[in-house]
């Protein structure tokens, strides 16, 4: 019994152990992967993408799915960066209502999707979809394809200001991170993600609101949807439609990749940590290795079936969709 | 609507154009159909069908015609490899196939030497150039890809592979219980799902008359959105290919409508979610489905 | 079909059919697209501007729309967005009798003279040349030695391949400048940014100068730099956007080639539009006239200013009945 | 006092409930019987909440309310304990008790897991559940889920004020004799609080635990009796509207099997996790019943057997022939049938109507090189809802939305018409009312007389004793004696329950 308890705690660590293990298969190629500046590079491009995929890890634990995050991030850092340079374009000065302007804006448009799938019943796949095209096409309307910079050195020092090696823009995320593990695990909201997750219809038996359980959920995803907007924008300095470009499909790979399952109820922000790591990490390492370009689509598509394969306990799944 | 704006728009001439010009996309969203129907999802069809491009200029000049078996046979390895994945490997379909798009992607740009190529047009037209032709008005590519449909439906509803994938899709306990194959089948469908892809790229690539690592960017969303729109759920089992047929009309109609409602160039993305949404939730049968996800 | 009895119309409704919105060059080709219909007294939403999104399937799908709603009626600017998308796009024009000039993506075989008048014209740009000459100013920049990478755009695209060329071509007369990589950025600025966090890990301080193929990938390269505290790095890029003009301005970056996308959204538009009214005859043009390269400058820090004032703070009037005065010969074949 | 007046319930081509008029007193216990179909679970439901009903009154004490969800009704001091399982198997034994009542033991917006803890530690003494609190659901056994869900149900005590009343559907079907008495036990304590709608397909139970009883037929209210005056045979002919052979088990209709003729045979298999082997060996015709107490190791026997789990050691021959590779189409193409335990999730496809489910077995049968017969496939259903009297609106009626007890029948049709020619049978009555279940012995007795080797994992030590032929007790995974068991020398459920423990 103690035996094969072991054995199920070891399952819960085995994404920790892929990451790893291509820390060291990236770094036996080429020592210079493994080095604090490395790292820090592969932190600036795991935090934007990071607090995207942390967002839809919480629609996905309610065996959902939401695919607005590239309309959403795009309205978010338009409005951002529009908001920024309206109130001074300084974060010391009023510009710092910037932020909380568009965390609400992300938790508005988080609501809308909620809305539109729980209280019209269309799948959170279509409804989310289509309400990307339609914040993809706003963010448009508002900048009219235009790009908004954003010089503010306090904003940026996001980016350029270190802390033990690792850029500010980093730890936020890191404590960002720590707040969604707070909701995930000791607020009732977030054990009722996993309730719903788990069996929807039992939920609703036992007297949760499940379609307000989705809406929140939607709305929370929305708020760490516009986290990632910031992160990056602060990134680049720019805000654009094309802040939200490829979003989609890296967030949720790496959601799937760290562990979570897409039917939902099973895994957390945690295994999203090292799912965003492990996705970046290959990304910078194919660079790093010097892997021609051409191969790089392919390569990664073999490394992320492979992690995938390591990380999920086959013994209690029968089926996968 | 749109109908009503301009009369024009219904002619059956235009309807004729409109569908004739979908004819690739529909193909696409007839095999993305199958895979739907079991209840997982295909992300590979793009970048497959991008292969097929590539692999059907390439192979043009060597082997003709027999250029398409060369594709199909691609398409249906790709499609296979990602069923593998998913039912032996239990990567989650949207993973699995994201991933195998990912080889296919690779191959396409080694393949191609990663730069667009074009065929020659004397060999394309003696191999295929009976598909660009038409017969009393109507198109061939029209009337093949109304036969692949049809056969797609007879083999969903009137064979005993489609009903498998039906049991699969609403209860795959059951059908694992009740001694089907299961695995073969899942693998069947993805099988047939990356060959359609393949077929919708080399019948773009004709149309074309060419191929690129590029060429069917943007398939995948609108096959996507086709087959949803068309009132087959994420969650399997219910609608088909005759409702893959009605969706892909519904987004080749929301498109070329933009054009008709003069949407600005600034509000087409807006308006076009916004159209899907009304769409959807007008299509769906809710009825069937018990749980919305 | 019609194509040889080429009716001309009087009014003819005015389309640029192009990738998308949210990308500089494309929105300058829209400015100068709209200044062009603003010239004959409309407004500037006259203009029906189709958007393909990257998509070669809706570019097709959407310029059939275009024709089986206005039929002969339509002067349309496209870029087909993969060269193979171009003979359809032409040969659907030229059967519903209207009117098409292209930009960028054709294929060599295909020319506008063996569509009579419909097919009025292509222009490309020749980014070998100029291309090269960012590489020399970065070179010289770098004090003609040390290692260098290249950031390329999506691998099939033409201007991706020349702009390669270019640099390529400038390294030979640099013995001393060491190629360290070549990687496609796809356009895009993040994944530009990422691939030079990974060039930096992999060459460090052997990097001495970036090669862009598009502004928009310097940028993304910039801040990668910048984030690790290196801001004197050169690095030239192409294009001219505005932000890349400011940032040449205020020595940021090296150099960029200005392909003047307002006037070549402008003149496709008009040439387009004057073939469907009959204001002059394509097949009556010569060769040159209707297959031929866009105008292209190289802006370094020296003509930034100047440049700025005269391009991006306003644009130019041109006289869009002008076709040809910026044109920079025929375009020539490598075979 | 709950009170339901002339509650109309239809769903498309059902009329479910029929003009129901329905009253419970205070603490009283209200035993509702009915055959399979009947309306119980729906009729539950709409007390609860998760239903609402098309017409007709709801009152507490006399007041009409109108109940939107089961929040609503909880908050009112209802409770159920549903017929399938309802706890959420990932989340921890306490957040299922206390799911979507964790108000209490939060703190600044954070759950305080401790108090939550001990307050559902206090809920499981209730029912004498000595689990702990932070154990996942999933690694419960059946029982044990079903003792929690009635300690969930339990916390109104404390968190409504005033009267309760809890519903509760066949909560027994699952428990065994021990946990059944301590729920009576707790049911006649909680009397002073609550009252309780109590609905199972045993009546010794209804008529030993409830104060009246209200036999439900096609969705009407056809008799109501005080228990003291009601005996079973009369509530069995109310509910199935017809005689009930006395002789229930048709042992008269039993005849000896083919003792030459070995069907299958078990020599030295070894289950995966279970130390212990098991040989056996079953004959055309006989029924041979696995017996042993809950997690004595009888549902992998089958599964094995199945093919759907591989054996460790030893071999497995069927008709002689050893089995080599393992899967459930290999045993299907050799005449194995499986009827499963859980029939919502490997018995019954929901979405495919009845024809379809029938023949997902067999479309061989029913097709010519892969193209199916569908007249036939329909002729067959037709043929079997007349035989098995399955109550379905037609031979296209959705599967998901049939009653339990004719989900099951259309299971066993399934198997039967396909011809299998071994059976194995996994609590096949569970949930049948008494008619479904005569249907289901009569068919046993059929297949058992047509050569069919059975074996069959019982709801009763009766049913068990009944039925077979053989019987076998298990115990730890392994068969620790034999009883013969062929008319004239059925062993006692006594001599069984020795080696069961
Ligand atoms: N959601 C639904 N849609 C359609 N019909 C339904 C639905 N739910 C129940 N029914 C039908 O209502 C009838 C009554 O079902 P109910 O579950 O109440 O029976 P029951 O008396 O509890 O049976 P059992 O003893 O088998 O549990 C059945 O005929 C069933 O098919
Ligand atoms: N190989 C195994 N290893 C550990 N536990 C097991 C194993 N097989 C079964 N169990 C546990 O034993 C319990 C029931 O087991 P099993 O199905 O063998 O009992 P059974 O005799 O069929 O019971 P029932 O009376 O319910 O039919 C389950 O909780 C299951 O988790
Ligand atoms: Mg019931
Ligand atoms: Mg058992």
């Amino acid at each position: 019994m103690t035996q094969r308890l072991t054995m199920e705690n070891l399952r819960k660590w085995v994404p920790l152990f892929v990451l790893i293990g291509l820390v060291l298969f990236f770094t036996a190629v080429n020592p210079n992967f493994l080095s604090l500046r490395n790292f820090a590079r592969i932190a600036i491009s795991s935090s934007p993408a990071l607090m995207v995929a942390t967002g839809v890890t919480f629609v996905i634990l309610m065996g959902s799915i939401d695919l607005s995050m590239e309309g959403t991030i795009a309205v978010c850092a338009v409005l951002f960066a529009l908001m920024l340079n309206a109130l001074g374009g300084s974060l010391s000065g009023a510009g710092w209502l910037a932020i909380p302007g568009a965390l609400l804006i992300g938790a508005v448009l988080g609501a809308v999707n909620g809305l539109i799938h729980v209280k019209l019943k269309i799948p959170s796949f279509m409804a989310s979809l289509s309400l990307g095209f339609v914040g993809i096409g706003l963010s448009l309307l508002i900048t009219g394809g235009d790009r908004i910079l954003i010089e503010d050195p306090i904003f940026r020092s996001l980016l350029t200001v270190r802390v033990g090696g690792f850029p500010l823009m980093a730890w936020a995320a890191l404590a960002c991170l720590l707040i969604a593990w707070f909701i995930q695990d000791d607020t009732t909201v977030g054990r009722n993600f996993y309730a719903v997750g788990g069996g929807e219809d039992l939920a609703r038996a036992s007297g949760l609101n499940t379609g307000r359980l989705r809406v929140t959920g939607f709305i929370v995803a929305g708020i760490f949807y516009a986290l990632g907007a910031i992160f990056a924008v602060a990134r680049l300095g720019i805000a654009e439609t094309e802040t939200g470009q490829n979003f989609m499909f890296v967030s949720i790979t790496s959601v799937v990749v760290g562990g979570t399952s897409l039917s939902g109820g099973s895994g957390g922000v945690w295994n999203t940590l090292v799912g965003v790591l492990i996705v970046n990490v290959i990304g910078n390492g194919m660079v790093v290795v010097g892997l021609p370009d051409y191969f790089q689509d392919g390569v990664l598509g073999l490394l992320v079936i492979a992690a995938v394969y390591l990380s999920t306990d086959r013994r209690s799944l029968f089926f996968v969709k | 609507m749109v109908g009503v704006t301009d009369i024009k728009f219904l002619s059956p001439e235009n309807l004729l154009n409109l569908a004739t010009d979908v004819v690739p996309l529909l193909i696409m969203a007839v095999g993305m159909t199958l895979v739907i129907y079991i209840g997982s999802i295909d992300l590979s069809s793009q970048s497959v069908a991008n292969m097929a491009t590539v692999l059907a200029t390439v192979t043009l000049p060597v082997a003709g015609a027999a250029s398409a078996l060369v594709v199909m046979a691609a398409g249906l390895l790709f499609g296979a490899v990602s069923g593998i994945v998913t039912t032996r490997l239990k990567v989650p379909s949207f993973i699995a196939t994201l991933a195998v798009g990912g080889i296919a992607l690779s191959v396409a740009q080694y393949v191609s030497g990663q730069q667009a190529l074009h065929m020659d047009a004397g060999q394309r037209n003696h191999a295929f150039g009976w598909m660009q032709g038409s017969t009393a008005g109507i198109p061939h590519e029209l009337v093949l890809a109304l036969v692949i449909v049809g056969v797609a439906w007879f083999i969903q509803n009137r064979m005993t592979a489609g009903r498998v994938l039906k049991a699969i899709g609403t209860g795959e306990p059951v059908a694992v219980a009740s001694g089907i194959r299961v695995e073969r089948y899942k693998i069947l469908a993805f099988a047939l799902s990356g060959m359609f892809a393949a077929i919708a790229g080399l019948m773009f690539s004709v149309k074309l008359s060419g191929g690129s690592p590029t060429l069917a960017e943007g398939f995948l969303l609108p096959a996507i959105v086709a087959v949803l729109v068309g009132g087959t759920p994420l969650t399997g089992g219910v609608g088909g290919v005759m409702n893959t047929l009605i969706g892909t009309m519904i987004v080749a109609v929301v498109r070329a409508s933009m054009l008709y409602l003069n949407i600005p160039a600034t509000g087409q993305q807006i308006f076009f979610g916004l159209v899907l949404i009304v769409a959807i939730a007008t299509t769906i049968d809710r009825s069937k489905m018990r749980i919305v996800k | 079909g019609r194509q040889a009895a080429a009716a001309t119309s009087p009014d003819p409704k005015i389309c640029w059919s192009y990738r998308d919105r949210t990308n500089p060059f494309w929105n300058s080709i829209v400015a100068g697209g709209e200044a062009f219909v603003r010239s004959l007294g409309r407004q500037s939403g006259d203009l029906i501007n189709l958007i393909n999104g990257g998509s070669s399937e809706k570019s097709l799908s959407d310029i059939q729309s275009l024709l089986s709603r206005y039929g002969s009626g339509v002067a349309l600017a496209v870029d087909p967005n993969d060269m193979p998308n171009c003979r359809p796009v032409v040969e659907a024009v030229s059967h519903a009798g209207a009117y098409v000039s292209t930009i960028w993506n054709k294929t060599d075989d295909l020319h506008p003279w063996d569509f009579g008048d419909n097919y009025v014209s292509h222009m490309t740009w020749s980014d070998v040349g100029p291309s090269e000459q960012t590489a020399r100013v970065l070179f010289d920049a770098m004090g003609g030695k040390g290692g260098v990478v290249h950031l390329g755009g999506i691998a099939s695209n033409n201007p991706a391949i020349e702009r390669q060329q270019g640099f390529k071509n400038a390294l030979k007369a640099y013995p001393n400048i060491q190629l360290l990589a070549i990687q496609a950025a796809d356009w895009d600025t993040q994944k530009a940014n990422q691939v030079m966090s990974g060039f930096l890990t992999r060459y460090g301080d052997a990097i001495k100068g970036v090669h862009c193929a598009s502004d928009t990938m310097a940028y993304g390269v910039i801040e990668a730099l910048r984030a690790e505290g290196i801001e004197n790095m050169p690095v030239v890029s192409y294009d001219g956007n505005p932000q890349a003009i400011e940032m040449i301005a205020k020595g940021k970056l090296l150099a960029t080639v200005f392909t003047n996308a307002y006037w070549a959204g402008g003149i496709t538009a008009s040439l387009a539009y004057y073939a469907a009214t009959g204001a002059f005859k394509p097949s009556a043009e010569p060769r040159e006239h209707r297959e031929f390269y866009g105008p292209t400058a190289v802006i370094t820090t020296k003509d930034a200013q100047e440049f700025k004032t005269k391009y991006i703070d306003t644009n130019p009037e041109y006289n869009w009945k002008d076709f040809w005065s910026l044109a920079k010969g025929p375009i020539r074949y490598k075979s | 006092m709950f009170e339901l007046q002339n509650v109309e319930k239809r769903y498309p081509g059902v009329h479910v409930l029929k003009g129901v008029d329905f009253r419970i007193g205070d603490g009283e216990i209200v035993g509702l019987v009915g055959e399979n179909g009947a309306g119980k679970s729906t009729l539950m439901k709409i007390i609860y909440g998760a239903v609402r009903h098309d017409a007709g009154n709801v009152l507490v004490d006399g007041v009409p309310v109108s109940f939107s969800n089961p929040r609503d009704a909880m908050k009112m001091g209802v409770g159920m304990v549903y017929q399938e399982q309802s706890l959420i198997p990932n989340l921890t034994v306490m957040e299922n008790i206390f799911l979507g009542f964790e108000k209490p033991f939060v703190r600044f917006g954070a759950i305080k897991w401790k108090k939550m803890a001990e307050a559902a530690g206090k809920q499981l003494r209730k029912v004498k559940l000595d689990i702990d609190p932070a154990m996942i659901t999933s690694k419960l056994t059946f029982s044990q889920r079903q003792l929690v869900e009635l300690a969930k149900v339990l916390t109104l005590e404390e968190r409504v004020e005033g009267k309760l009343v809890i519903l509760l559907d066949e909560p027994t079907s699952v428990l065994s004799k021990e946990e059944i008495d301590l729920l009576f036990g707790l049911v006649r304590e909680l009397r002073g609080r609550a009252s309780f709608i109590f609905v199972s397909h045993r009546l010794d139970e209804i008529v030993t635990l409830s104060d009246r009883i209200y036999v439900l037929k096609d969705g009407a209210v056809v008799d109501v009796m005080n228990s003291a005056e009601a005996d079973i045979e009369t509530i069995q002919k109310k509910m199935v509207g017809r005689d009930v052979n006395h002789e229930y088990y048709r042992e008269d209709k039993q005849r000896p099997y083919d003792d030459g003729h070995v069907l299958l045979e078990l020599d030295h298999v070894t289950i995966a996790g279970r130390g212990n082997d098991v040989s056996l060996n079953l004959h055309a015709g006989e029924v041979l019943a696995l017996v042993g107490v809950e997690g004595s190791g009888r549902e992998p026997v089958l599964r094995t057997i199945f093919g759907m789990k591989k054996p460790e050691k030893g071999t497995i021959s069927i008709r002689g022939i050893p089995v080599r590779s393992f899967s459930a189409s290999e045993s299907v193409s050799h005449g194995v049938g499986y009827v499963p335990r859980e029939r919502k999730i490997e018995g019954i496809a929901s979405g495919m109507n009845v024809f379809e489910n029938m023949t997902l077995s067999q479309m061989r049968n029913y097709s010519k090189s892969g193209v199916l017969r569908i007249p036939a496939e329909r002729e067959l259903a037709r043929d079997w809802i007349r035989r098995l009297s399955i109550r379905v609106a037609s031979e296209n009626s959705d599967c998901g939305n049939l009653s339990g007890g004719n989900q099951q029948k259309v299971v066993l049709a399934k198997w039967r018409s396909s011809g299998s020619e071994i059976i194995l049978l996994d609590h096949p009555t569970r949930g049948l009312d008494i008619g479904a279940k005569e249907d289901v012995y009569e068919m046993i007795r059929d297949m058992s007389a047509d050569g069919v080797g059975i074996i069959l994992v019982a709801d009763t030590l009766e049913e068990a004793i009944g039925l077979s032929h053989t019987i076998a007790v298990i115990k730890d995974g392994e068969i620790r004696k034999w009883f013969n068991c062929q008319p004239g020398s059925k062993p006692s459920p006594y001599d069984l329950i020795r080696y069961m423990v």
